[in-house]
């Protein structure tokens, strides 16, 4: 039986003004891109607490992408920038948990980028497929008790 | 054949073993003493920027973090090559006494007292501090938890917190005392000494003046012959906190005096099987497996050691008491040193616990001690470095290599309890064959006895292992020849 | 309370380093008061009974069993089953067994990579023929048996389930008795609870004047004198303050009362799931500059992000461990 | 107040004018050389003598320099003033024979032939020194001056030699009455042939310019010149304009200002930019005066333009044909991929005019005729009527052979190449977004869709709305569209903005963040993160608090809080956490 593909789990964090209108515009325009990006909208990148990355990746995701307008551009004006410093000290943790810092991506994809929204949701699944699953939970944590049973040992005297 | 270790029930029987092994004639043929924890502590500090050691390894103990956090302090001076400010020592030094003042009170108080004030074969259920207040009266019950509670408070006052202090750091100490804090601390190391005076005179009138005592501390399965380690200062005189670690052999002559950065030439661990702990020695004699005398590498760290290995105390009441134990036990007046009396470790106890009192005293009374500059800040590029002090239950060594941004890439630590592993693997034995006799009923009282002997050393096994957990409890258990268990005890320590 | 029966209480440590016994007994004067309350059937550390008593005690005898101390052997967890069963409360008593303490920092490494620097390479290490301790060890004289030491270090309510957390480390004192009093008096929030401990951050206890937080470059402790007036973060000092629960000091944050950051002893916010990553998220958000290569060389002054952020609560972590 | 007689006229003056000036006002003529309104009298020329028979210096004085005095009685053209000017103007003949204006002036005082001599016939300096003062007095450049004495005098640079001095502002080339001066200056000679170009330093942006007010090309312009070559040492040069200004409206002062208005609303109404034909180099816009773009055409159409509307090619002549090449820069992959909309009627419109004013053969170049507006069709059908010749196929190259215009294109409709040689042509240019659009995009928080024009916040339903509440659209800044559009556009907007001010309160959306006081402790790590300063910090209570106005809820502050009690209303933690779970629970 021949190997199967390694299909990756991601999820994307996407800018309500930027990114999140991209990705609908690429999609109304039927442009390709893979399926493998789960999208979760916020209304700023800025939103974006890195407990929800770290939250992925616990529940099974292999990449996160986070992607919000371009610097300069945001709606909001600054939170963009607070992303980026967040996902660059968040980049340098996840090096330490031995997690490749590639998993998590930073974009800036503006409301008329549709076409590089496809594209980068193709660069990125082959970028996450060629790195392989993290599947943390079945793998890293495997083994490991999640939810505590109360038994009593056996005495014997 | 049932095998006691496999068994889940027996295996809750505790943190420590020892299985003793009796041969056909019913005597003891060979003792073992398992350590089952491990901290790895040496791994984990592996990335970690070098000045939050500090902050850190006084996790691998709960009863004397402020050793660890002393050593670390001294070790990352070490790395960053940078002098503290006069009173930035003074002040270390300060909290580091008014620590012993309370740990070797809690050791004897409330771990050792109960054998000697309420007698070996006293009752389990009392043989307890609360105990011991009902015997020795709420009055100097009273005293003894109002000397721990100021101790303890002292130590909070200049470390910040009392367990697992803060204010170490590279260059010196974080906090200054104010005028206000000082006359408190001074108030707390006056009534310090006084209760180190105290303790002694209750020590001589409830253990020395008891000829029972006396017989089981003099005896042979309690005497010990080995090489003793401890921190000297440049006039060979006791000290907790710095100086060059001596080392003398079993006839008392000087073995060895080294610089903490020496430390690798002199000491080395050996790994066996059986235990998660490693048994230290002294290079240079060699490992000759669990004996003791001068053809074998082990020695001793602990109060009595300290005191064989220096030439006094640097506090008189103290030296007063110096050459008073010596007296006694060797029972003339040249005070002919060492002594091998593995119990008079105790006594020993007691004269450190008065000479860190004076020790206090002298300094918070030292005009510089409110100064405020306590910071030197380090400029050199960090690189390696090794700091030693004197914990209650040995010499402590912390050795840390860091790349040239202070993050950690090598740590090692031998701390104080490892120090006596091999000893007290010994003693165990001596008391065991000493007690442990063909025909003779093993009574709780017997195995407490053998307990004794390793009880003098004030085990700390949370140090030993840098593994957790803190406290020991000890577990006895005896095989007949066949492997059977004949007799279990157990019994938490402190 | 002498009219109602005595309350019996056990005390356990597991993995902890014992600074929570020692923390029980600096209750000091009170330690009589809690031996008037309460029985204290079982505590290894300063009362001597056997494991036999415990084990031969009816199911729930125990009313409540402050067990410190994380997870880190076989043996540890057997004990924790047991005292599960004979007990109707079971505490989590301090940082390791509620968040796995720095001892959970190990959790960043693998046994094998402890074992190797333990036993392998310490630079004293005499291990000539490579020998690793073993869990049955043959000898002449029979077999000794060592626990299985676990890959992660885990939390006591990991392996069992728990009614009580009681942060801190250690818990201090005041917050011990406030426990032991409420136990006493039966004053206890409904399961599950954190208790002796605030219910705000450390910030809230600080006494430091606190302005608005824009940092250029972080600090190490040691790099700086920092102004005893003013909030640590705001001087470049990386305080965990802000995503730590308050209750260690008496009306003041203790390490920041003595010119220390804080390190997040006490354990995560009341509000938050992962400590580390939100004192990151704060961290980041305060850093002073909006070009990428100036923010790179600011984060270049956070050395050790997963052991500052993670220092305490990393077993219980969102992560929990890191892969090796 | 003096009063003197002038030809035994009783007049009335003021203190310190001079006897020309009262005679000029009072319509009695008096011939003038050397004098000029904007320069100071200097009375070299003599031409305005007249005879003062009573007064403080009696006998023969000049009028430009004379003042009015109590009691003066003046003569202009008594026979004693006559036989003076005849004398003079024979001099003036004598010197320069052939000045027109010499000429005119000595046949009305008889003189038709030089009474002496002639030195150079060509001669056409009458050394009135009008230059001179000009240069010196006006511009201040000091360029030009006398030389020499007596016969040889004569004017120009030192040593007649080229002079950095000079500034080639053309100055003495506009006070010489005989035209004596040429400007030789590269600069000034292009500056004065640009046809289309404003004609003068101070000039009325157009001529439906509201208000109708002139500029001050301040590049052009002498005394900003000056200031400029001097570094601010020479501030006050010519002025000219200031001084024959009578209501004294010319300002030189004026500066640009930066002014700060607190405002409820905003309309962006920033426009369009005209697309540069040169890109396009196949059309070889700027390499022959006769290839215009739209603007340049509707300029030179202009009744007010500067062929007064008539529509002329650069060398003067009416041409015989012209050609509109349409979608220049539009609708094509190496410029705007978009139709400017607006270009299709602008050029029907201007081949109408042409048709009429010229009667030439005129070519439409076109890809499509888009006339989608009211009576746009009914215009195309007439222009047609008229003869306008469309040709269905997009204008390939426009070259020059041998001087003359050649247009290359495609007759899509019988599908043959075509060349047309025509005297004009003019490329129907449509729009461009303004080149510094993403300045002014970050300046008001909007964004821009691809084509680079700002964008709605929703194409059908909210397009003069932008994503910034508050801020609106207007006309072509949005997209390009034609003026009934524009000002339907700018109308719907201005009447948005008016609602919101007149409403004084605004909706905002519901996500906002939220901090509930009980649980803060008041770290301030989120105050300085909120871009809209919506975070306050309650000194009292020692918390921080949320300005639910203010707060457009983007929820960097709730990402940041650490202690994790900031709600982000309707994007919760709980909310977006189940969905993680959510995601990744169900198998892939």
């Amino acid at each position: 039986m021949p190997e199967e593909r390694f299909e990756p789990r991601i999820i994307g964090f996407l800018c309500n003004w930027c990114t999140y209108a991209a990705a609908d515009t690429a999609g109304v325009s039927r442009m390709k891109q893979p399926p493998n990006v789960d999208i979760i909208r916020v209304m700023c990148s800025g939103r974006v607490d890195p407990t929800f990355v770290l939250k992925a990746f616990r529940e099974g995701a292999d990449g996160v992408l986070v992607a919000g307008c371009h610097p300069g551009d945001c709606h909001y004006s600054e939170g963009n920038y607070k992303t980026l410093r967040r996902m660059t000290l968040l980049r340098k943790l996840l090096e330490q948990f031995g997690i490749e810092p590639e998993r998590l991506r930073l974009e800036w994809i503006s409301s008329a980028e549709a076409p590089k929204w496809a594209q980068v949701a193709r660069e990125f699944t082959e970028q996450v497929r060629a790195l392989g699953p993290l599947n943390w939970k079945g793998t890293v944590l495997a083994g490991l008790p999640t939810t505590a049973e109360h038994f009593c040992p056996e005495v014997s005297e | 054949m049932k095998k006691i270790s496999i068994d889940p029930i027996t295996r809750l029987e505790g943190h420590g073993r020892i299985d003793i092994f009796l041969n056909e004639e019913g005597e003891v043929e060979n003792v073992y003493f398992v350590i089952p924890e491990l901290r790895g502590f040496e791994k984990f500090a592996e990335g970690r920027p070098v000045e939050e050691l500090i902050r850190i390894t006084p996790r691998i103990c709960g009863v004397c973090p402020e050793a660890h956090h002393m050593a670390a302090t001294k070790a990352c001076d070490a790395v960053y090559h940078v002098d503290p400010p006069p009173t930035a020592k003074k002040l270390r030094e300060l909290f580091y006494s008014y620590f012993y003042c309370s740990d070797h009170a809690t050791h004897f108080y409330i771990l050792a007292a109960p054998d000697f004030v309420l007698g070996p074969d006293a009752p389990v259920a009392e043989r307890n501090i609360l105990g011991i207040i009902h015997k020795v009266g709420l009055e100097l019950g009273g005293r003894v938890i109002q000397h721990l509670a100021e101790t303890h408070e002292a130590v909070a006052t200049l470390g910040g917190k009392d367990i697992h202090p803060v204010a170490g750091l590279p260059g010196g100490w974080s906090k200054a005392i104010t005028e206000e804090e000082r006359r408190r601390l001074e108030e707390i190391a006056r009534r310090a000494v006084e209760f180190g005076q105290l303790s002694l005179k209750l020590f001589h009138d409830i253990v020395l003046g008891n000829k029972a005592y006396l017989d089981m501390i003099l005896s042979e399965a309690f005497i010990l012959p080995t090489y003793y380690m401890g921190l000297v200062d440049p006039r060979n005189k006791v000290n907790f906190y710095d100086g060059m670690v001596r080392v003398v052999d079993p006839d008392g002559n000087e073995f060895v005096k080294y610089s903490p950065a020496e430390y690798q030439g002199v000491v080395a661990e050996r790994v066996v099987p059986y235990s998660y702990l490693k048994f230290p020695y002294l290079k240079k004699v060699g490992w000759k497996g669990l004996v003791g005398g001068k053809d074998s590498g082990v020695y001793r760290a602990t109060p009595l050691s300290r005191l064989n290995a220096s030439d006094g105390m640097a506090t008189p009441l103290a030296q007063e008491e110096y050459e008073r134990m010596y007296e006694t036990l060797t029972g003339d007046r040249s005070g002919r040193k060492p002594v091998h009396h593995t119990l008079a470790t105790h006594w020993a106890r007691l004269i450190e616990m008065l000479y860190a009192a004076e020790r206090a005293l002298e300094l918070v009374t030292d005009p510089d001690i409110t100064d405020p500059n306590v910071r030197t800040i380090p400029t050199a590029t960090p690189t390696e470095g090794v700091g030693i002090v004197e914990a209650p239950r040995g010499t402590l060594t912390h050795h840390y290599i860091t790349d040239e941004r202070g993050l950690v890439r090598k740590a090692n630590l031998i701390v104080g309890t490892t120090n006596n592993y091999a000893p007290i693997a010994i003693s165990l034995k001596q008391a065991a064959q000493g007690v442990i006799r063909k025909g003779v009923e093993i009574t709780e009282g017997i195995l407490n006895r053998i307990e004794m002997a390793f009880r003098a050393y004030d085990p700390c096994f949370a140090c030993a292992t840098h593994a957790l957990p803190g406290r020991m409890p000890l577990e006895v258990v005896v095989h007949d020849a066949s492997g059977e268990v004949v007799a279990r005890a157990s019994r938490g320590l402190d | 309370m002498s009219e109602k029966p005595k309350l019996k209480l056990a005390l356990y440590w597991a993995a902890s380093c014992g600074g929570c016994e020692i923390a029980v007994v600096e209750i000091n004067e009170k330690i009589l008061e809690l031996d008037a309350a309460a029985d204290i059937l079982f505590w290894p550390v300063a009362v001597d009974t056997k494991y036999d008593d415990v084990r031969r005690m009816p199911d729930g005898y125990i009313d409540v069993c402050l067990f410190n101390g994380a997870v880190r052997t076989s043996e540890q967890e057997e004990i924790a089953h047991l005292l599960r069963c004979k007990s109707k409360i079971m505490v989590a008593f301090g940082s390791c067994a509620s968040e796995g303490c720095i001892p959970g920092l190990a959790n960043l490494y693998s046994r094998n990579g402890i074992f190797e620097r333990a036993y392998l390479t310490t630079p004293t290490t005499d291990n000539p023929e490579k020998i690793l301790p073993q869990t049955r060890t043959p000898v002449p004289e029979g077999e000794l048996v060592l626990p299985e030491f676990y890959n992660t270090v885990l939390t006591l309510d990991d392996v069992v389930p728990v009614e009580y957390y009681v942060p801190g480390c250690p818990p201090q004192p005041h917050q011990i008795w406030a426990v032991i009093e409420a136990i006493v008096s039966g004053n206890l929030p409904s399961p599950p609870a954190v208790v002796g401990a605030g219910d705000k951050t450390c910030c809230d206890e600080c006494t430091r004047k606190k302005g608005e937080k824009k940092v250029k470059r972080f600090y190490r402790p040691f790099e700086i004198i920092p102004d005893p007036e003013t909030c640590l973060l705001e001087q470049g000092l990386i305080c965990m303050g802000p995503a730590t629960r308050s209750g260690c000091g008496q009306g003041k944050a203790l390490c920041v009362e003595a010119n220390m950051p804080c390190r997040g002893c006490y354990g995560p916010a009341p509000n938050i799931l992962d400590q580390g990553a939100k004192m990151l998220s704060a961290i980041a958000s305060v850093i002073d500059s909006n070009d990428p290569e100036e923010i790179a060389r600011i984060i270049e002054t956070i050395p050790d992000p997963a052991g500052t952020f993670y220092r305490f609560s990393l077993s219980k972590s969102l992560l929990r461990r890191a892969r090796v | 107040m003096v009063t003197l007689t002038i030809n035994g006229q009783t007049l009335e003056a003021e203190e310190g004018q001079t006897i020309l000036e009262v005679a000029r006002r009072s319509g009695i003529d008096i011939p003038t050389l050397c004098y000029h309104p904007v320069l100071p009298p200097d009375g070299s020329c003599r031409l305005c003598t007249v005879e003062i028979l009573s007064g403080s210096r009696p006998g023969l004085q000049t009028a430009c320099t004379y003042p009015v005095e109590k009691g003066l009685e003046v003569q202009t053209h008594s026979p004693k003033v006559i036989e003076a000017r005849r004398v003079i103007l024979g001099l003036l003949l004598s010197r320069t024979p052939n000045v027109p204006l010499i000429q005119d002036m000595a046949r009305e005082y008889g003189i038709t032939e030089p009474p002496f001599p002639t030195e150079n016939p060509e001669e056409k300096c009458v050394l009135c020194g009008r230059c001179v003062r000009a240069c010196h007095e006006m511009v201040k450049a000091g360029a030009i001056n006398f030389a020499s004495r007596g016969l040889d005098r004569r004017v120009g640079p030192p040593f007649m030699e080229k002079t950095r001095v000079c500034i080639g502002c053309g100055a003495c080339t506009i006070v010489c009455p005989t035209g004596a001066i040429e400007i030789v200056l590269k600069q000034a000679a292009e500056y004065l042939a640009k046809p289309l170009g404003p004609t003068a330093a101070i000039y009325v942006p157009s001529p439906q310019a509201i208000p109708r007010v002139p500029v001050i090309d301040t590049d052009a312009c002498i005394r900003f010149r000056q200031t400029d070559r001097t570094n601010g040492e020479i501030t006050d040069a010519c002025g000219a304009c200031a001084i024959v200004c009578e209501a004294g409206a010319v300002n030189f002062d004026q500066q640009d200002e930066i002014l700060d208005l607190d405002v409820g609303a905003i309309i962006v109404a920033t426009g369009f930019e005209r697309p540069n034909p040169a890109l396009l180099p196949q059309y070889s816009y700027g390499e022959h005066p006769d290839i215009l773009d739209g603007m340049e055409f509707e300029r030179l159409s202009n009744a007010a333009g500067p062929t007064k509307g008539q529509i002329l090619t650069s060398d003067g002549r009416v041409p015989k044909a012209i050609a509109f090449i349409h979608c220049v820069g539009s609708r094509d992959e190496h410029a705007n991929r978009y139709c400017s909309r607006v270009c299709c009627m602008h050029a029907m419109k201007q081949a109408h005019i042409a048709k009429e004013r010229t009667g030439a053969d005129v070519y439409e170049l076109y890809m499509d005729i888009r006339a989608f507006g009211k009576g746009y069709e009914e215009f195309y059908e007439r222009v047609q009527r008229e003869g306008v010749i469309f040709i269905r196929g997009r204008g390939a190259e426009v070259v020059q052979v041998g001087g003359k215009l050649v247009v290359k294109a495609e007759d899509t409709g019988i599908g043959r190449p075509l060349i047309l040689p025509v005297d004009m042509v003019v490329l129907c240019t449509g729009m461009n977004p303004p080149h510094d659009a993403d300045k002014i995009a970050r300046t008001f928080g909007i964004s821009r869709s691809p084509d680079g024009f700002f964008m709605e916040d929703h194409p059908k339903l909210r397009p003069f709305q932008t994503a910034t509440e508050g801020v609106f659209l207007a006309g072509t800044c949005q997209a390009p569209r034609d003026v009934p559009d524009t000002v339907a556009h700018a109308s719907a907007a201005a009447a948005e903005a008016l609602k919101l001010l007149s409403r004084g309160e605004v909706v905002i959306s519901p996500q906002t963040a939220y901090i509930p006081a009980e649980l803060c402790s008041g770290c301030r790590v989120c105050n300085a993160l909120c871009p809209y300063s919506a975070i306050s910090f309650d000194e009292e209570r020692k918390v921080s608090v949320v300005n639910e106005a203010l707060c457009k809820g983007c929820g960097t502050c709730v990402a940041a809080c650490p202690s994790g009690i900031i709600v982000g209303k309707h994007f919760t933690d709980e909310q977006i956490l189940v969905q993680i779970e959510a995601l990744l629970g169900t198998p892939a």
